[in-house]
């Protein structure tokens, strides 16, 4: 470090310092409010389109599959993603391993502007000629395949295309990124079984995301060439054949395994809530790494139950079946276990608690109603019917939303230094799950009814007329799931701005690392301290010294002064002091 | 070795392989490339297709390792860095033994069946 | 090595080095950060190594059932040109060669040499990509388009895609040639060297599959 | 909730049978599960319950056993299904389903289906029983079927995937493009139903609709004699005896103009 770069340093520019920061922290913070933004995008979408299902006609009929594409791909790789990925990963991986920030600040910072840029993508093909894609987020072709000719929106599509790309190669970076750093990083102390469960859980997902999401770029690539140079891979003519199937695969390869990538961070977000608002360790935390780390290898080894009824050999349908149920094992052992983590614990009903509580409550019912699909034969009637609409609703909406607003509720005091309001929070979750449960729980009966997927007027049958009322019943209930969120958002952004200032670096008195740093934490977050780790991360309901003072946890490190700072903790802290003169004297000037 | 790190913590590029090392397997390298290209132009005829492809493609496999092992070290290299070549291959079979039976049904039925079956009019006449 | 226990500070100036105080992304001289013999910086390549390996696998795999069951593939197959992908091949290797002496000299800090090599190295890759444009201009001329027939689309995919790889490979040597100019780093060049045979890799299997069969 | 099974299906008893015992099994461990969980919240909550254990008890500690009961429980699920996909996908080739029909005095009828955007066609083999031939007969959008008879469906496609659904017999498969797949289905009795497109195809998914219709031996007989007249097989009078509200009929009938005594090179036509 010369003389002329440190001078540079500390006068960071409000250009470096919040919009291409290197600072985690700041990444993070970008990710999730990028991926709440899109949510309230995904979710007025939802809207429009089930207006649509109540008032049939309302939309046309490619506006309406064009709504029900962009609200699936938003949702999984535009809101899932960077919320649970970007979001909490970055924010918190570098805090609960001790570290000072990534292992690849630059890269992070570029993961962050890729997916910025298929945001943008994303939005435009949405407004060229010809709009959106409008062939479901599956991209199944011959239909994604020829979109001039079967959809009439091909910029839109190729758009989209590009759109996922980039976003799957910014994830990839974070990917890479978060083992990197959680491998080579980890504080003095921090040994592997002493992670957090949360940290476990991310870099599972990161490895996850890497090995199956290649394939899926691949089978981009060549769905790209069908569309553009007329090839093909995926589209049968008279005289050519290639193989829809084989997109199927290898979407599903990716596909299923993508589920979990979102669902491990969600279950460590619970985890790490449950823990602390139960005051209870971790029950069983090395089985449930393992369970973890089982259930993962498991994953790639399903992905044709999706496809039973596809056209697949009714043999291997066998097989697939089977392995599906035995990836229920790993997932019960989790549940099972949360719950033991709770029953014997004093549990405290706090608004990220409720949140919590209410996404493993519909996890459970996510859960178990995913064996009749898994199942092969009953998955015959109920595919690609609304009983797995209202199966991934249990599951995904409970990881995307009920999981991530738990841990928005939980760590917001950590990183913006203030307070969401706790009344309103416990609010907040329980209209959430009453009006979730008002547009989930019905499509279960419109399954079982055998009504289609996907269908823009269900008037067009007879055997589906009868349920008209209960397509209304589920569009009010989405209406006011979506008016909840909103006034949620209003709060938030006040939050941000305007909550009540939290003191206490601790406020759930939780033993995690990152609440040993201040809120928020600073730049290279430790200051000129330093943590040590001591012990294993859910240290709860000791006994002994601590007990009698009224102390029921022990921090999982301590802080230690360090007497030679690093240099770069010294020049930023240097820095720091300048510039907080320098705002003095503007202030006053 | 820099910063003196005991544990090897990279500079294994030294002292392990030498340029003469890496100068005899490039003359390797281009002895089995010419031997693929003489098998492939002259001895097509004599045993057939498959065999020959077969053969060749082990050629590569050999070149491949040789590039693999001592170009980029993996020969030096623990578990945790030959892993991402070993998962990626896992993976790989694991997709053939999953997507192979339904491809190759799907594939063979297509070429088959393209002109009589797929196209209506190519069997139905009227 | 630092003392647990109330009171104690820790000391960062330990010859220890990254395990007395944990690292601060950046700061450390780059073989700090390693697990188990694994600098990060070789780790995270081969990370997303494993990622480009698994999207080449896939393509090849494809290509694969795509022969086994298209009647023409073979006869398709004999109109690509042996001679040139065979000096293309040649040029790739020879990269390959100059890439690792390139590696070997940057962990020797022989940065003279090492840049030469490096150099050598892109001139190889912008030689495989200018015989590659000829090649496929004289292809289009036959008349051999990626929608021929499925031959010709995995042709065009395949070493399309190889092609693009070897032009990153050639721009990342570039980045780095700038990069060691301000800043010695003996892995930005063990990365570029790792990616550059990563490529050639692939090339061993492209030649035979779509040339000599 | 499901439509009333179509009477004497076999594949619909078989998948019928497998979504109950499913079914009931979810539903008895979530509602365990939901008692169990509701109990822990309100025993351990903090007013009731200020300390946490440390310790679970050591019954609990034997827990991990219980996913072996979970495993058992998720098998014995599946066994059903197993059994029925087996009766269903594999065993059911051609050879087995017209012995079956012999031994039970049925009717075998083989029909191709092709699902082109928005529209089924359904294709049956003239007197010489083989597909290909000039004598083939074409129906748009309307299947008919005798009573009591075995119905084995070729299914693909002309342009994108469709997937080929019957609620009432519970029959569901994909329909794809340049690939034979096949379902089947017994009827008994004469009745009409409807056959809905299950796979995302383009704007008019939705309208993909197409009719079953049932039939009694005479009257199948009697438009197989019709057709092979060349007299178009279909009076809309039987169409509009399924009718229903004024929606359903203009929806119907738009699909409705293909059918008819259409053309096969009308129908493949691109």
């Amino acid at each position: 470090m010369s003389a002329a770069s440190s001078a540079h340093a500390h006068e960071l520019s409000f250009w470096r310092k919040y919009i291409f920061s290197t600072d985690h922290k700041v990444i993070g913070k970008q990710y999730l409010l990028t991926g709440l933004f899109m949510a309230l995008i995904g979710g007025a979408f939802a809207l429009i389109f089930r207006w649509n299902l109540a008032n049939p006609g309302t939309l046309t009929d490619k506006q309406y599959l064009m709504f029900v594409t962009y609200h699936g791909s938003i949702m999984f790789f535009w809101v899932a993603m960077p919320i649970l990925l970007g979001g909490f990963g970055n924010l918190l991986i570098p805090l609960m391993i001790g570290a000072r920030d990534m292992a690849f600040p630059v890269l992070n910072m570029l993961s962050y502007w890729t997916f910025f840029l298929s945001v943008v993508l994303l939005v435009a093909s949405l407004l060229v000629p010809g709009g959106g894609f409008s062939g479901g987020w599956t991209l199944y072709p011959p239909l994604s395949a020829i979109p001039d000719l079967y959809m009439g929106a091909e910029p839109g599509t190729i758009l989209l295309l590009l759109a996922l790309a980039l976003e799957f190669a910014s994830m990839l970076m974070g990917g890479i990124n978060y083992v990197a750093t959680v491998f080579t990083m980890r504080v003095k102390g921090l040994t592997f079984f002493r992670l957090p469960y949360f940290v476990w859980m991310q870099i599972l997902a990161a490895f996850l995301f890497m090995l199956s999401v290649t394939p899926l770029i691949a089978a981009v690539f060549l769905l790209l060439m069908d569309i553009l140079l007329g090839t093909h891979f995926f589209r049968v003519t008279a005289e050519q054949a290639g193989s829809p199937v084989l997109f199927q695969h290898l979407f599903w390869f990716f596909g299923h395994p993508e589920v979990y990538v979102i669902l491990f961070p969600a279950l460590g977000i619970l985890a790490e809530i449950f823990t602390s608002q139960a005051r209870r360790p971790l029950f069983g935390y090395r089985t449930l790494v393992w369970a973890g780390i089982i259930a993962g290898i498991l994953s790639f080894l399903v992905w044709a139950h999706h496809q039973f009824v596809a056209g697949i050999n009714p043999y291997s349908a066998i097989g697939f079946s089977i392995l599906t149920v035995i990836i229920s094992v790993p997932f019960s052992l989790m549940l099972i276990y949360f719950g033991i983590t709770l029953a014997g614990g004093s549990i405290r009903f706090s608004a990220p608690m409720i949140w919590a509580l209410g996404a493993y409550a519909m996890f459970i019912i996510g859960g178990l109603t995913g064996l009749p699909l898994g199942a092969l034969t009953s998955d015959i009637y109920f595919h690609d019917t609304y009983y797995v609409v209202a199966h991934f609703h249990y599951t995904v909406f409970t990881i995307v939303i009920l999981s991530s607003i738990a841990g928005i509720y939980y760590w917001f005091p950590k990183f913006f230094g203030r307070k969401l309001p706790e009344r309103f929070g416990k609010w907040h979750a329980i209209l959430t799950l009453i009006f979730y449960n008002g547009f989930a729980f019905p499509a279960f009966f419109l399954g079982m009814a055998g009504h289609p997927r996907r269908y823009a007027d269900i008037l067009a049958y007879n055997y589906l007329e009868e349920f008209q009322w209960v397509h209304q019943l589920m569009t009010i209930s989405t209406i006011l799931l979506f008016a909840v969120q909103i006034v949620f958002a209003f709060v938030f952004i006040r939050s941000i701005f305007a909550g009540e200032q939290v003191t206490d670096p601790n406020p759930w008195r939780a033993t995690t690392l990152e609440w040993l740093a201040p809120s928020p934490p600073p730049h290279l977050n430790w200051g000129d301290t330093q943590p040590v780790v001591e012990h294993g991360p859910y240290e709860y309901a000791v006994n002994g010294e601590l007990a009698k003072q009224g102390i029921d946890f022990l921090p999982q490190g301590k802080l230690y002064r360090l007497q030679k700072l690093p240099e770069e903790v010294a020049h930023h802290l240097g820095g720091k002091g300048e510039q907080s003169e320098s705002e003095v004297e503007k202030a006053t000037s | 070795m820099a910063g003196g790190s005991a544990k090897g913590g990279g500079g294994h590029a030294e002292g392990v392989a030498g340029v003469r090392l890496y100068v005899w397997i490039y003359i390797l390298l281009l002895a089995f490339t010419g031997l693929s290209v003489a098998v492939s132009q002259l001895l097509m005829d004599v045993f057939g297709h498959t065999p020959v492809t077969v053969a060749i493609l082990a050629f590569s496999t050999i070149k491949a390792t040789f590039i693999l092992a001592y170009y980029m070290h993996l020969k030096y290299e623990r578990i945790w860095i030959r892993m991402w070549l070993y998962l990626p291959l896992a993976i790989f079979v694991l997709v053939l033994i999953g997507v192979g039976p339904d491809i190759y049904l799907v594939l063979r039925d297509l070429w088959t069946h393209i002109l009589t079956f797929a196209g209506v009019s190519g069997g139905v006449h009227h | 090595m630092q003392q647990e226990g109330s009171g104690v500070m820790v000391s960062s100036t330990s010859a220890a080095g990254a395990s007395s105080y944990p690292p601060i992304a950046g700061t450390l001289p780059e073989e700090q950060y390693e697990w188990r013999g694994a600098p990060v910086a070789r780790l995270a390549f081969w990370l997303f190594l494993a990622g480009e390996i698994i999207i080449l696998l896939t393509l090849i795999g494809a290509s694969i059932f795509f022969r086994l069951t298209y009647p023409g593939w073979n006869e398709a197959s004999s109109y690509t040109n042996v001679v040139i992908s065979t000096i293309n091949t040649l040029v790739l290797l020879t990269g390959s060669l100059t890439a690792v002496l390139a590696h070997h000299y940057a962990f020797a800090s022989r940065w003279a040499l090492a840049r030469l090599y490096l150099v050598l190295t892109m001139l190889c890759g912008f030689t495989f990509l200018g015989i590659k444009v000829f090649e496929y201009s004289r292809e289009i001329m036959h008349g051999f388009l990626p929608n021929t027939n499925a031959f010709w689309m995995f042709y065009y995919g395949i070493t399309g895609i190889h092609g693009l790889h070897v032009l990153a490979g050639s721009l990342i040597i570039l980045g780095v040639l700038f990069y060691i100019r301000k800043k010695p780093s003996k892995y930005a060049v063990e990365n570029a060297a790792l990616y550059w045979h990563f490529v050639d890799v692939v090339w061993l299997y492209i030649f035979p599959m779509f040339y000599l069969t | 909730m499901r439509p009333d099974l179509a009477e004497g299906s076999e594949v619909g008893w078989l998948v019928d049978t497998a979504i109950d015992i499913v079914t009931i099994g979810i539903i008895v461990v979530g509602v365990l599960s939901f008692i169990i969980f509701i109990y822990a919240l309100i025993r351990y909550r903090r007013t009731r319950q200020p300390f946490a254990l440390r310790e679970a008890p050591v019954w609990l500690r034997r827990i991990v056993y219980l996913d072996i009961a979970v495993l058992l429980f998720d098998l014995t699920l599946l066994s059903f299904n197993l059994y029925a996909w087996h009766e269903i996908m594999i065993d059911a080739d051609d050879q087995y389903l017209l012995r079956k029909a012999q031994e039970e005095g049925a009717g075998f009828v083989r029909v191709q289906v092709v699902g082109r955007q928005f529209f089924w066609a359904f294709i049956y083999p003239g007197a010489d029983q083989t597909f290909g031939t000039t004598d083939d007969y074409t129906t748009g959008n309307i299947m008919i079927v005798p009573e009591n008879s075995y119905v084995v469906v070729d299914l693909t496609a002309k342009d994108v995937l469709h997937s080929f659904f019957i609620p009432e017999f519970r029959v569901k498969y994909d329909a794809i493009p340049g690939q034979r797949t096949r379902v089947w289905f017994k009827t008994t009795e004469p009745g009409t139903y409807e056959i809905a497109c299950a796979e995302l195809c383009g704007d008019k998914h939705y309208d993909m609709r197409a009719v079953l219709r049932v039939v009694s031996q005479e009257e199948w007989e009697a438009w197989v004699a019709r057709r092979s007249n060349g007299v178009p097989g279909i009076v809309s009078g039987t169409l509009h005896a399924f009718g229903g509200g004024e929606h359903r009929q203009k929806s119907f009938s738009s699909s409705l103009s293909h059918s008819g005594s259409v053309s096969v090179q009308e129908l493949s036509a691109n």
